[in-house]
């Protein structure tokens, strides 16, 4: 079955090679930071994580947001996700690739690695992501694939894989509430230290994720001659649309905590986001634009006249995506540093070889990605012929 | 209805269980938070389980402090003691003991009409070695760990994976990272070799200071205590001890005056505290510092490109 | 039976190996023996892979399994119905490094409502891609101790496999994949009643040799810390063609090295040599260009004809003597 | 070209390939033979070592290992050997005081079995040693 990735036109080999390529740009410059240390990177010793951490963080969102494709269909029998739900796990499988590998380019001493395994120190949420995304990966993969082959043979999917299709819909939800947990357990960092960390991150990532997915279904249809159908692709819709309204609602209420309160700790974090602190801002237009996009795109998906038109739907859906990349995948590890706790604000801005190592390691999981729809859409297209 | 009735029940059950054990769980999640809760629970005689061993601490005494000489000889002892790097770069800095602006250690305690120069004023700062240190909470593979016998929060840099959680988490910027490899910045003597036995650093491993815990082991007392006896005139400007000894010169100082300890309401319980001078004008009156934070310029052997 | 019989087998030449050196002078199996193993695999993989050669393949049979080179609009298959050698070239790279063939159909279920259906087992092809390159990549690190200076590419694959710091000498990650890889193959062979029905004798001594040798270095390595300046003058001694037999070696180690010899000696012999064998599948090595390209058959002689002009003009005077009616007068 | 002699081509390069340490061997000019280690220089008129020498070169990275982990996460820093001697774990303070070349000790005998340590990316070789000194571990 897995040979079917060989199988692809002129266009999909073109994908591969430009993925191909954005791997060897990144992995050159992972070799570069693999000698010469993390100095190649922005980060500091205020702001010691960066862009590697946030993009981890964004993309646990997506890989969690599986669920609200494996959920409807499999607990609600929400039939319209019957061609959808592949989509979803292949999305959650290469995400959680992903997640892991911008961990491991993280790490100062990368070879130590199975330290936390072979040291498991179970009071460190790290430990528990650890497990946790491991765990995610391993239960997407399985159900994927014999779903996948199930569906090649034309046979039901063996049975005991159902318990942990189950199993993978809380198991969702613990990744990015582990995730959360891992920054709102720390005290030194008033900006991440809120109980509602963890639900808008769900929220988030259940706004994002099916925003991707839509993007997704919409371009294997035109470029696979697939189609998910209209119905998921408006189901999807309506979950973007309610995710979205309630973290935007999260994300005023925790605004309004901190602020209203005044506490300065809490409060210079926003004010840093918003208007600069001690003259720097280099996070102020991103936060504008990010929070203008979550506005506009909220409304436009409120209408349901707009939101139904899948072209409106699509640049929604950019939008939604673009601006919880900015609030989840740039500002909020950068700003849990700022100020540091001794008042200081230094400032982060990623340079070239993170940048590099960034994409690559976006690319890799793009690679997989493409190659996981491609074999889905392989054995689509033979079955739809038999 | 039955049916539906005894599961309800069941999962109220499950869930007062659950709730029931959830709290002593979470509690248990934290190392070293019984430590606490014995400290606080009154005397420590009639706990029997709860007799504390030995507690390193180190009391600063804020005023002698305030003189550059006594300063840059403590962070000097410490840069050769432990083959410390100076890299010019202050985003990568790599620092034990350093000296800070009264205003940022203690932000909390000071007020919009506190004098400039008193904000101003340098204070040394350091691992705080917290009685629940924040930083152990969170290492995913123990390299950094609360010695059971003295208290000193450790570092093991041959585990060290360098996620920087730990950084993350502590709330006093104490540690540093490697963000590249040390020993170029490593000052040398005239044979290339650093000046102490103190291995150096890899890059990729997070590092702090350890109240010289390989000096202690063998009976010894902190460098930077240490090179202050050959400073005239700094005696008591660092006094180290056992703040668990009632005898100890730190639980006297303890005793007769009023401490600060850096962001109390955090509830780390740093053992670093801080003898403020009674008058504040004392500070406001003391020469400024002409000192930046690490490293003060002394009259050192060239350091190494 | 057959497990047992390969299993004894590979314990009794591990403790020829283990107490040989013992009994006899040492350059018995320290030279002797490697000696004649390294030439017997030469010879004999000479003589087995010529005798392929030998064979004819008078027609082009490749086994083809998607659409055939055709009109222009319709897309080939390059890979799995080649035309062109480039084709055939990237076809057994493919067999020969990713083994394509074993991710296809090889698991069969026989179902009420559908009949047969076929399925991938991936878990075979995974095993015994992570089984070869694993040995592959131990080979390649073995070279540490035939060399001197130990040139770049090896060390290099030495870090890469001990990329992750677990224990002291670091614990490679090839050792690792290679023993539950084996123990894996094993398994199948043990657990699956059709594929156990079918298995050999041999099937079982090739997997505990290759057990047993890596069992014994993973041993050496870890546990027993061999003197391995020892063993390294010992290979390099050897490959300089001047012998000589340090002492102090430890027996685990002649267990390790005669089993070694045992598997080179084999390895021609047996089912093994598939490895030069799938170079020379000729249902893979060929370009399906049938109707394309005019083969002419290197057998075909001159077939010797005798047509009824030549028969005529033999028996001409005969035929007109007899007066039946000829062609030419 | 023949099919036949085509694959006699292949099994000769197989061959030669396989031969790479012999033709190797024969283009190298360095020594083969295993190199002399250094033997200690007995600084306090010390009795031999730790250990007799056949089991520390079997043992020496578990036994630092140990050592660091004992000294480092447990604050223990005596060790006794098992002939009852009391020493003192420190790889500077008691491995390298006597043997205080580390080029002509550790080094030539683990560059002869390919072994890259990682001790001295830290470790300071006191006086009168060598060591490569702010070379990273790669």
């Amino acid at each position: 079955m897995i040979q079917n990735v060989l199988h692809g036109g002129r266009r999909y080999w073109g994908l591969l090679a430009f993925w191909g390529v954005l791997i060897l740009i990144g992995g050159l410059a992972y070799s570069h930071q693999f000698a010469v240390g993390l100095q190649v990177t922005g980060m500091s010793r205020d702001v010691s994580w960066g862009l590697y951490i946030a993009q981890f963080t964004f993309m646990v969102g997506v890989a969690a947001s599986a669920v609200m494709v494996v959920l409807p269909y499999y607990l609600h029998d929400h039939k319209a996700f019957g061609k959808t739900v592949i989509l979803g796990e292949f999305l959650a499988v290469s995400s959680v690739l992903v997640c892991m590998l911008f961990i491991f380019v993280d790490m100062g001493q990368p070879r130590r690695v199975m330290n936390v395994v072979l040291h498991p120190q179970f009071h460190s949420l790290m430990f528990w992501d650890f497990m946790s995304l491991s765990g995610y990966l391993l239960l997407n993969l399985v159900i994927g694939f014999l779903a996948i082959e199930a569906e090649r043979k034309g046979t039901p999917p063996p049975r005991w894989v159902r318990p942990f299709i189950y199993l993978s819909i809380p198991w969702a939800v613990s990744i990015h509430t582990v995730t959360a947990f891992l920054y709102s357990g720390l005290s030194a960092r008033p900006f991440w230290m809120t109980a509602i960390l963890a639900p808008r991150f769900l929220a988030s990532a259940f706004a994002a994720g099916p925003s991707l997915l839509i993007v997704l279904a919409l371009l294997v249809r035109r470029f696979g001659g697939f189609d998910v159908g209209a119905r998921a692709i408006r189901s999807l819709g309506t979950i973007v649309t309610y995710a979205m309204a309630v973290n935007v609602f999260f994300v005023l209420v925790e605004s309004f905590t901190a602020i209203y309160s005044g506490i300065p700790h809490d409060e210079e974090a926003f004010r840093y986001l918003f208007m600069g602190l001690d003259g720097h801002a280099a996070l102020r237009p991103w936060t504008w634009v990010g929070d203008a996009l979550a506005v506009v795109s909220l409304t436009g998906l409120l209408i349901p006249k707009i939101r139904h038109q899948e072209r409106w739907l699509v640049l929604l859906c950019g939008g939604v995506f673009a601006s919880l990349w900015i609030e989840k995948g740039l500002a909020l590890v950068v700003t849990g540093f700022i100020p540091s706790p001794l008042g200081i604000v230094t400032e982060y801005a990623p340079t070239a070889p993170e940048i590099a190592i960034t994409l690559g390691v976006y690319a890799l999981g793009g690679l997989v990605l493409t190659a996981l729809y491609k074999l889905v859409l392989n054995v689509r297209e033979k079955t739809q012929l038999a | 209805m039955n049916e539906t009735r005894r599961g309800f029940l069941k999962a109220l059950g499950l869930t007062t269980v659950g709730t029931g054990l959830g709290i002593p769980l979470l509690r248990a999640l934290r190392p070293g938070s019984g430590t606490v809760l014995a400290q606080v629970s009154g005397p420590a005689e009639t706990a029997p389980a709860a007799v504390p061993g030995r507690q390193w601490a180190m009391v600063v005494d804020v005023e002698k402090c305030l003189r550059d000489d006594v300063r840059a000889a403590v962070i000097e002892a410490c840069d050769r003691e432990h083959n410390i790097p100076r890299i010019p770069d202050p985003k990568q800095e790599v620092k034990w003991v350093w000296s800070d602006e009264y205003g940022d250690i203690f932000a909390d305690q000071i007020n919009a009409h506190t004098p400039a120069a008193a904000r101003e004023a340098p204070v040394l700062v350091m691992c705080n070695h917290c009685t629940d240190p924040p930083c152990i909470r969170v290492c995913p593979t123990g390299a950094t760990w609360k010695r059971e016998k003295d208290g000193i929060v450790m570092m093991d840099m041959h585990r060290c994976i360098g996620c920087r959680y730990c950084m993350a988490a502590c709330p006093f910027g104490s540690r540093s990272f490697n963000w590249r490899d040390p020993r170029p910045y490593v000052e040398h003597d005239e044979n290339g070799k650093p000046l102490s036995d103190f291995p150096t650093r890899m890059k990729g491993v997070v590092e702090k200071c350890t109240f010289c815990a390989e000096r202690i082991d063998e009976g010894g007392e902190p460098a930077c205590v240490e090179a202050l006896r050959q400073v005239p005139g700094a005696e008591g400007a660092l006094v180290f001890g056992d703040v668990n000894d009632p005898e100890s010169e730190v639980s006297r100082i303890l005793s007769e005056h009023l401490v600060m300890e850096r962001r109390p309401t955090l509830g780390t319980g740093p053992n670093v505290y801080y003898l403020v001078p009674d008058a504040l004008p004392a500070l406001a009156a003391a020469p400024s510092a002409g000192v930046d934070g690490n490293h003060p310029v002394s009259e050192r052997g060239e350091v190494a490109p | 039976m057959n497990v047992l019989i390969s299993l004894l087998l590979v314990a009794g030449l591990f403790a020829v190996g283990m107490f040989g050196p013992g009994v006899t002078p040492a350059w018995v199996f320290a030279v002797a023996l490697p000696y004649a193993a390294v030439t017997l695999f030469v010879v004999g993989l000479a003589i087995r892979v010529m005798g392929w050669a030998g064979v004819p393949v008078p027609f082009r049979i490749p086994t083809t399994c998607g659409q055939q080179k055709s009109l222009p609009w319709i897309r080939q298959q390059r890979l799995e119905n080649p035309s062109r050698k480039i084709h055939v070239l990237g076809r057994m790279a493919l067999e020969i490094l990713f083994f394509r063939s074993l991710a296809r159909n090889t698991r069969t279920e026989l179902r009420k409502d559908r009949g047969l259906v076929y399925g991938t087992d991936l878990s075979l092809w995974a095993g015994a891609m992570a089984m070869h390159w694993a040995l592959a990549v131990v080979l390649l690190r073995h070279l540490r101790l035939f060399t001197e200076p130990v040139p770049a590419f090896v060390t290099f694959t030495e870090k890469l496999d001990g990329f992750l710091e677990i224990g002291l000498p670091v614990i490679n990650v090839s050792s690792v994949v290679f023993l539950c890889a084996l123990l894996y193959l094993l398994y199948r062979r043990l657990a699956h009643a059709h594929v156990r029905y079918i298995s050999l004798p041999e099937d079982y001594f090739a997997l505990f040799l290759l057990l047993g040798i890596a069992g014994s270095g993973i041993w050496m390595r870890h546990l027993s810390h061999t003197d391995i300046a020892g063993v390294k003058e010992l290979a390099i001694s050897l490959v300089h063609f001047s012998p000589t037999v340090p002492v102090g070696i430890e027996p685990l180690f002649y267990g390790h090295l005669f089993l070694v010899c045992v598997l080179l000696v084999y390895f021609p012999l047996g089912k093994l040599a598939h490895a030069p064998g799938v170079f020379l599948s000729p249902t893979r090595n060929m370009a399906n260009n049938n109707r394309a390209v005019r083969y002419v058959n290197p057998w075909d002689y001159p077939v010797k004809v005798h047509t009824y002009e030549e028969y005529e003009d033999e028996f001409r005077e005969k035929m007109i003597a007899a007066g039946l009616p000829v062609d030419e007068e | 070209m023949t099919s036949r002699s085509r694959i006699a081509l292949g099994l000769g390069v197989f061959f030669l390939l396989g031969a790479y340490p012999v033709w190797n061997g024969l283009a190298s000019s360095a020594d083969p033979e295993r190199p002399e280690l250094a033997r200690a220089v007995d600084s306090a008129g010390a009795t031999g070592c730790i250990e007799d020498t056949t089991w520390m070169k079997a043992n020496h990275q578990k036994l630092l290992n140990e050592w660091r982990t004992s000294v480092v996460r447990d604050g223990q820093r005596t060790w006794v050997s098992s002939t009852g001697t009391s020493w003192d774990m420190s790889l500077t303070g008691t491995c390298l005081k006597c043997h205080a070349n580390t080029e002509t000790f550790c080094t030539r005998c683990h560059d002869y079995a390919d072994v890259q340590p990682t001790c001295w990316n830290c470790h300071v070789v006191p006086e009168g040693g060598q060591s490569e000194g702010g070379q990273s571990h790669e």
